[in-house]
């Protein structure tokens, strides 16, 4: 017998017995390809086995070590209250709210996620999440296709995530690349055919860019345009909905959302209204029930695949719902001025470290362009800074690969630890 | 007070949340960024007090039903109990902190962990090649027919222009076959609910790229003339891929690769049980024949000696997600398949008996359109005369979750149950005197409900007509 | 289905949990115990799978509620928020995992959590000699009087018999009087609800061991003639003896040494926010003058240059518990303590805030008999012709928590109310409106409350005639 | 402001208004010793930073090794979903289940208790738990005490926990030693003046006593008897309640409780029904609604302190619900199958360990006492034994003081762990 199952022996006889079969194989005699030999996997485990194992490769990992990685994942301080929700068995082990009556609570948090986005970006409607960032963005290419009946072809600039773009790629989208040589993107050349034009601000390399040009560009060749924001920038950096963007995406993981070797992450998605009906994925909205009282329920579903089936505006079925709820406790729990707080500690002391690598003849790549906390130092070799930061208990930057490391600077790093990988980084440069 | 907005719950200048002191010297945004591309104004969020938000989103909760609360067989998303050993796993600071581009000599342990994975699903399927990049099962489905393109288009072979897909199938097969440029030719069932191979014969041609099929399909009917059906395919040089949604019905007693199966993706919440979360996040990983391996998604982990790390198929189609999948759910995943090893077949036996159960102390009462033997879910008609919907919200006062209702679109009326390995004998029989009860209750009461639950029905069409979809 | 019991839901031969397998030899329990040793009949216990227990006390769950569901404002209980943080903490396998009886050099870390709580228990209160060790606060009391009977046996002071106790004390505190064999003789109150101090005086003499006292005492009041008291006692040799349960209300405002009080209990679960568990465990760590310290349960927690290790004080009572006492909510105390710092003092002042808002708002409609500065819970009574137990249901259909009720004794039909610091102005604004609508209700709809809980009044004679306290 | 207060200036002066007061230091105005000084505590930290002293503390710990200690707390299995339970808000944050129509999940939980315990120790009526193992032996002791109407004076041995009677002696509980030199006690000369017998079994050694030895002799002097029992044992032991005894009580940590360096646990207690009214602790009892339902509510209130103050039966307050209830879900998860399982892994294993140390020189103290997972083994310098065993990353067993090391062997402890202890024991006894 499973681990996990409650049948008996009795149970299982019984059973068998209203259906009218004699033994568990019968219920398979429709199978022409029946499987006649067990399946070739380790001995099963009981639970308590199986923890150990993932004690005993957890250890095999450096992991709970200061953190100067980003590049598109942040090392955040995640509030202790988010895991006490998440772990809340009405929203850990529901599924899609196709019943609503039994599912306000999750439609509720979706519509409140919703708003907090719309807030965050200054766009009238957002959706309830798709997978992750690279996956917004990607959507959010199809989304200007579509709105603009082109192919999709978007133009941006090596400073948009090159995950994301490899994505686009992937996908059919084809990109075309502005130039970017001092850290920010020249949006005065883009071709009269793309669909959209993607600015991503704070860009791959940290750096502010600036989202009204691009939007700008972008209108000028019938184009839309596409921000892509880290949602804690958005505290302090205007919100693309006032700089002329169409529809602005990313990544949610900085909103509380646990590093997790990648995922899962959620991607949000937001646009202007009059779009909503290209925009992909679930969208939560509020109505009334039949009493007349306020209630929420997943709508605009003619959009959507279970119902438009080839004709659907994408294949996404449903949301990223746990860790949207983990965005939207997080928003809630830190508010206008504690995400704010969180862009200030990360920036000031990003700023400091970066004062503080150039003083140790490790100079920004970019000086002239506006960052917030994240920024690319020249470096000999990287690989070997890394490794002796990682000597030193640290794990190190980006290795750009091209002499450059890009590094993360959030609001869990302490000016010692700072310090440190000042102090392990000039070291390697110096020998 | 429950139904109120967080936002409603606060005021200006209450914090949920205090931080570091800076240890450093202030930095002012002014000074750093240019004016025009600071915030003119807060946006408007919440401002509230930890208590406030534990108190909100504790309440929200409890205007939910799970798993964790009550039955509930919705059909093709194999709501089974979700052992809570794998959030004990998830939650471990080893994994849970781990950036995913730290180099690889830094994530031995989460390499190996995928490593395992890939094998795992690898035996379970009979298809060599997995990937664990696609972070929902429409994504495997998506990364699937991205996959099969690509080999065509190495090959050369720019004629092929349609997928075919099942009445049966769920609605992100076409929607997938749509994005990835692909015309979607819709093919009929036969009497037993499988795939009408005659149509199929005559609808294969050298345009053709894929059958997307479900096997078991979403009439909980074994595909019994799968081996037929592959070979039409595969003489016309065209792939079968197999939407893996059903995977729960097939463990050790069937493999997609002795059926002639190409290609398939696993939906790992649903079958390897990591909670669905209110929706996701998934993963959607996918196994393939060495034929099309080349083509997987970048990157897949290799073992080389003790090391594992991280390599770029041949002719991968590249990434389909920002990083190297849904790690969450691809631990849990593993986590549950060790815990179960090659016993992953009595999950499959226990399934399948508790939905032929149900069909047989359903069957009299409800119609069931294709009363063979079901595999893990069973599709049933109400009595003439009764919506599947008011049975539906009917089953809601009762405390259940209804099944999935109007799919497969086969089938009139359609309520998909799909009960899972974790229920009791006890849980199933209440469920089934529900059932009957409903079934001899009348129209008028049964559109009434349900009373018992949170909201009564929902103007959905208002929510459309007058979009409100934020604060 | 949710009414019913654990064991009714399994049936023989199911399991909710796998072991690991044996990997020595199997032992027969008949080769190595005498055969009349050994169970002769299995006990009846639940035979349940995992998916049924989870949903089980998960619905059971449902029909709590809690702080984290509503507003808790039980007097004297001291239901506040509980930051997730220390749930964190606690969870530390580092420290969840530690066995209490490990040699001092493997267990620095806790034992330096131990060592700093006691020192900020000690700077709390002013009264240098803490132990963490009594594992309530009943059991504080009853250590603390142990104490006191100790000192007085080691002073070969035998003439002292009796113990003082305000008519408005807890009940546990004449409860330990007796249990350590004082005669408990009661003081009334004055006309704010303080101790009459006329009557103490007249109380007081060479017999009396102690007066315990709390304080703010449970009318709310704070203990204005507090130095008088403690004067009054020790002239006769005896001691004075602090209730904590209420210092939730002295935070950084009055320490317990300068008010002259010798000894105390706090209850850090109140105080210092570790969840209150349905009822427990707490930790009722005490704190005392240099005199009494000797006295001190067996072990402290000393610190000798970098090291921490346990002592026995001189003169020590002995323990009063197994092991230290209890870890969890020691390690959270000091996690709380840690993050509030010298701004703990914020937390007194606004629980006192609250209920002193709640006086001002209830005034007028509801009866305040100290109609004065309360502190932390102000004490009310019904308008006139009104039950508190009936208003009290009454607020539980409008999903609070009521107060209180019937205590202290000294206040006919009270209700104790005591909001915490965590509550917001619009929480305490909605219940006010509540009570107000309350104090308006008729009688006979305020009986049939509450209508809309989990369950409506219960008999509870029943319960105790006709006694059935298991399956 | 603190950090869980939610009032912003705003509140407090309107608040301050309401009141008719100016500042908050008027609150206070009554208070005649007021502090003038802030208290001298370290400064307030973040959630994070408090956080990551707890883990830098953690790490002080020499913790998550293989552990052969027990004498009371038994490091077992504590499955998974004991965490899942007890986390949901409605256990955690509630309190004593005073008023019963919105606490029946708390109290059916008690009842579930009460009655588990019930059914493993075969007597009538079980409380709702006390505080820990040793203060449910004093409260027995205490009991007998009430019920003989005679002094509290109890006759045991040796083989009782030590702690135990430490706490008895606390209380003001006498104390009588019986004969244990074989390691098995001997009832045979009990003093006629007690008015309790006590007996452990499996006892401080390990070893399983004659539970009806000591009823009949308890019964002889018109004295009751006690045992304390570990709950695990009683899965296979005969239950105290078919030997004669009239009260049982014991330590519930080994029911799904961490070490958790000794506390929070739960002592529970059991009792014949007639002797109910001198059981302290709260009670769950079932009754009905006003509208004729099953409900649950705390019972015989009589007996306590809140209702009968200085002639209550005890002073205790509260029961242990939380712990209670991780013993309840611990009980059901494993049933009785599970436990008896549980005690065959850990005998089966002490037994192997047992002959191994005697293969390797080290004998069984008590070779002729019958024991189930816990025996004292001779041994020349436990200390330093147990230093060997640290060095080796595993926790040796409890010093006697004697020259016997007391050693535990739970279901967790494998083979090789087990073989790495006589090695590691095996070097230091030949050095």
């Amino acid at each position: 017998m499973a681990r996990f199952t409650p049948h008996t022996e009795d149970d299982v006889r019984e059973m068998l017995g209203a259906i009218g079969l004699d033994s568990v194989d019968d219920l398979f005699s429709d199978v022409p390809t029946k499987l006649e030999k067990d399946l070739d996997l380790p001995p099963a485990l009981s639970e308590y086995e199986a923890l150990r194992d993932v004690e005993t490769l957890a250890r095999k990992n450096s992991s709970e070590m200061p953190m100067f990685l980003g590049a598109g994942a942040y090392d955040r301080i995640v509030p202790s209250a988010i895991g006490a929700m998440l772990s809340r068995g009405e929203y850990l082990t529901a599924y899609t709210p196709y019943q609503p009556e039994i599912s306000q609570g999750g439609l509720q948090v979706i519509f409140e996620f919703q708003s907090m986005i719309s807030e965050l970006t200054g766009l009238e409607v957002a959706n309830a999440s798709v997978y992750d960032g690279a996956n917004a963005v990607v959507e959010a290419a199809l989304m200007t296709a579509r709105l603009t009946k082109r192919d999709p072809k978007v133009a941006t600039s090596k400073a948009l995530n090159p995950r994301y773009r490899e994505v686009m790629e992937t996908y059919g989208v084809e990109v075309v690349d502005l130039n970017c040589d001092n850290g920010t993107t020249d949006f005065s050349d883009v071709p009269d055919d793309v669909s959209g034009v993607f600015v991503q601000s704070p860009s791959f390399f940290g750096t502010v860019e600036d989202i009204g040009a691009a939007a700008e560009a972008a209108h000028a060749v019938g184009a839309l345009c596409v921000a892509v924001c880290d949602p804690v920038s958005l505290a302090v950096l205007e919100a693309p909905g006032n700089l002329g963007v169409d529809v602005a995406v990313g990544e949610a993981q900085p909103l509380g959302m646990n590093l997790s070797f990648g995922g899962p992450y959620a991607g949000y998605m937001a646009t202007r209204e009059k779009y909503v009906r290209q925009l992909p994925g679930r969208i939560a909205g509020e109505t009334v029930d039949a009493d007349g009282k306020l209630a929420y329920v997943l709508t605009l579903r003619g959009r959507e695949q279970d119902i438009r089936r080839a004709r659907a505006n994408s294949n996404i079925c449903t949301n990223q719902a746990l860790t949207a709820l983990a965005a939207t406790v997080y928003t809630a729990l830190l508010g206008p001025e504690g995400l704010r707080e969180v862009a200030h500690l990360s920036a000031s002391k990003a700023h400091y470290l970066a004062v503080r690598l150039a003083e140790a003849g490790l100079p920004l790549r970019y000086p002239d362009a506006p960052f917030l906390w994240e920024f690319v130092v020249e470096m000999e070799d990287v690989a070997k800074a890394n490794e002796a930061l990682l000597e030193a208990g640290i794990v190190g930057g980006y290795d750009l690969g091209d002499g450059g490391m890009l590094v993360a600077v959030t609001e869990k790093r302490t000016r010692s630890e700072m310090d440190a990988f000042v102090e392990a980084v000039r070291e390697v440069t110096n020998a | 007070i429950l139904g109120s907005l967080i936002r409603d719950k606060g005021r200006e200048g209450r914090r949920g949340f205090t931080l570091p002191r800076n240890d450093v010297d202030d930095v002012e945004f002014s000074a750093i960024v240019p004016k025009e591309r600071l915030r003119s104004e807060k946006p408007g969020l919440p401002e509230v007090d930890e208590p406030t938000v534990v108190r909100h989103y504790t309440n929200l909760s409890r205007k939910n039903q799970a798993i964790d609360t009550t039955f509930y067989p919705l059909g093709s998303c194999t709501m089974k109990h979700n052992p809570r050993a794998n959030e004990v796993a998830a939650a471990n600071p080893g994994f849970a902190g781990l950036h995913p581009l730290q180099p690889e000599a830094q994530v031995q342990g989460a390499l190996q962990v995928m490593h395992e994975l890939q094998g795992f699903l690898a035996e379970i399927s009979g298809l060599p090649a997995v990937s664990l990049q696609p972070l929902a099962g429409a994504q495997g489905e998506l990364t699937s027919i991205l996959m099969v393109r690509k080999f065509f288009e190495e090959a050369g072979d720019a004629g092929r222009t349609t997928v075919l897909v099942p009445s049966t199938a769920h609605g992100t097969n076409p929607a997938t076959a749509s994005m990835v440029g692909y015309g979607a030719k819709e093919i009929g069932v036969d009497e037993h609910g499988g795939v009408d191979v005659e149509e199929l014969r005559e609808a294969v041609d050298e345009t053709t790229a894929a059958l997307m099929i479900t096997n078991p399909n979403t009439c909980g009917v074994y595909e019994r003339n799968i081996r037929e059906i592959s070979e039409i395919l595969h003489e016309a040089g065209a792939f079968l891929y197999m939407d893996g949604a059903n995977m729960n019905a097939n463990l050790g007693r069937m493999r997609p690769a002795e059926a002639g199966v190409d290609i398939m993706h696993y939906n790992l919440h649903k079958t390897f049980s990591t909670p669905h979360g209110g929706g996701g996040p998934g993963c959607g990983a996918i196994a393939a024949t060495d034929v099309l391996a080349p083509f997987r998604p970048d990157p897949v982990v290799e073992r080389e000696g003790e090391e594992f790390r991280f390599a770029r198929p041949q002719k991968s189609i590249g990434r389909v997600a920002g990083f190297h999948g849904n790690f969450g759910p691809i631990l849990r995943a593993w986590n549950y398949i060790k815990m179960h090893g090659p016993e992953l077949r009595d999950v499959t036996d226990m399934a399948v008996l508790n939905a032929n159960y149900v069909r047989a102390k359903l069957g009299g009462t409800y119609r069931i359109p294709y009363n063979e033997l079901c595999k893990h879910e069973v599709v049933v008609q109400p009595p003439e005369g009764k919506k599947a919907l008011d049975i539906a919200k009917g089953l809601i006062d009762f405390g259940y979750h209804p099944p999935t209702i109007y799919f497969p679109l086969v089938v009139k009326e359609a309520m998909l149950i799909e009960p899972t390995e974790t229920e009791s004998k006890e849980t199933l029989d209440d469920f089934i005197g529900a059932m009957l009860e409903l079934a001899e209750t009348s129209n008028e009461e049964l559109q009434a409900a349900p009373t018992g639950a949170p909201t009564r029905r929902l103007d959905e069409t208002r929510a459309a007509r007058k979009l409100k979809a934020r604060w």
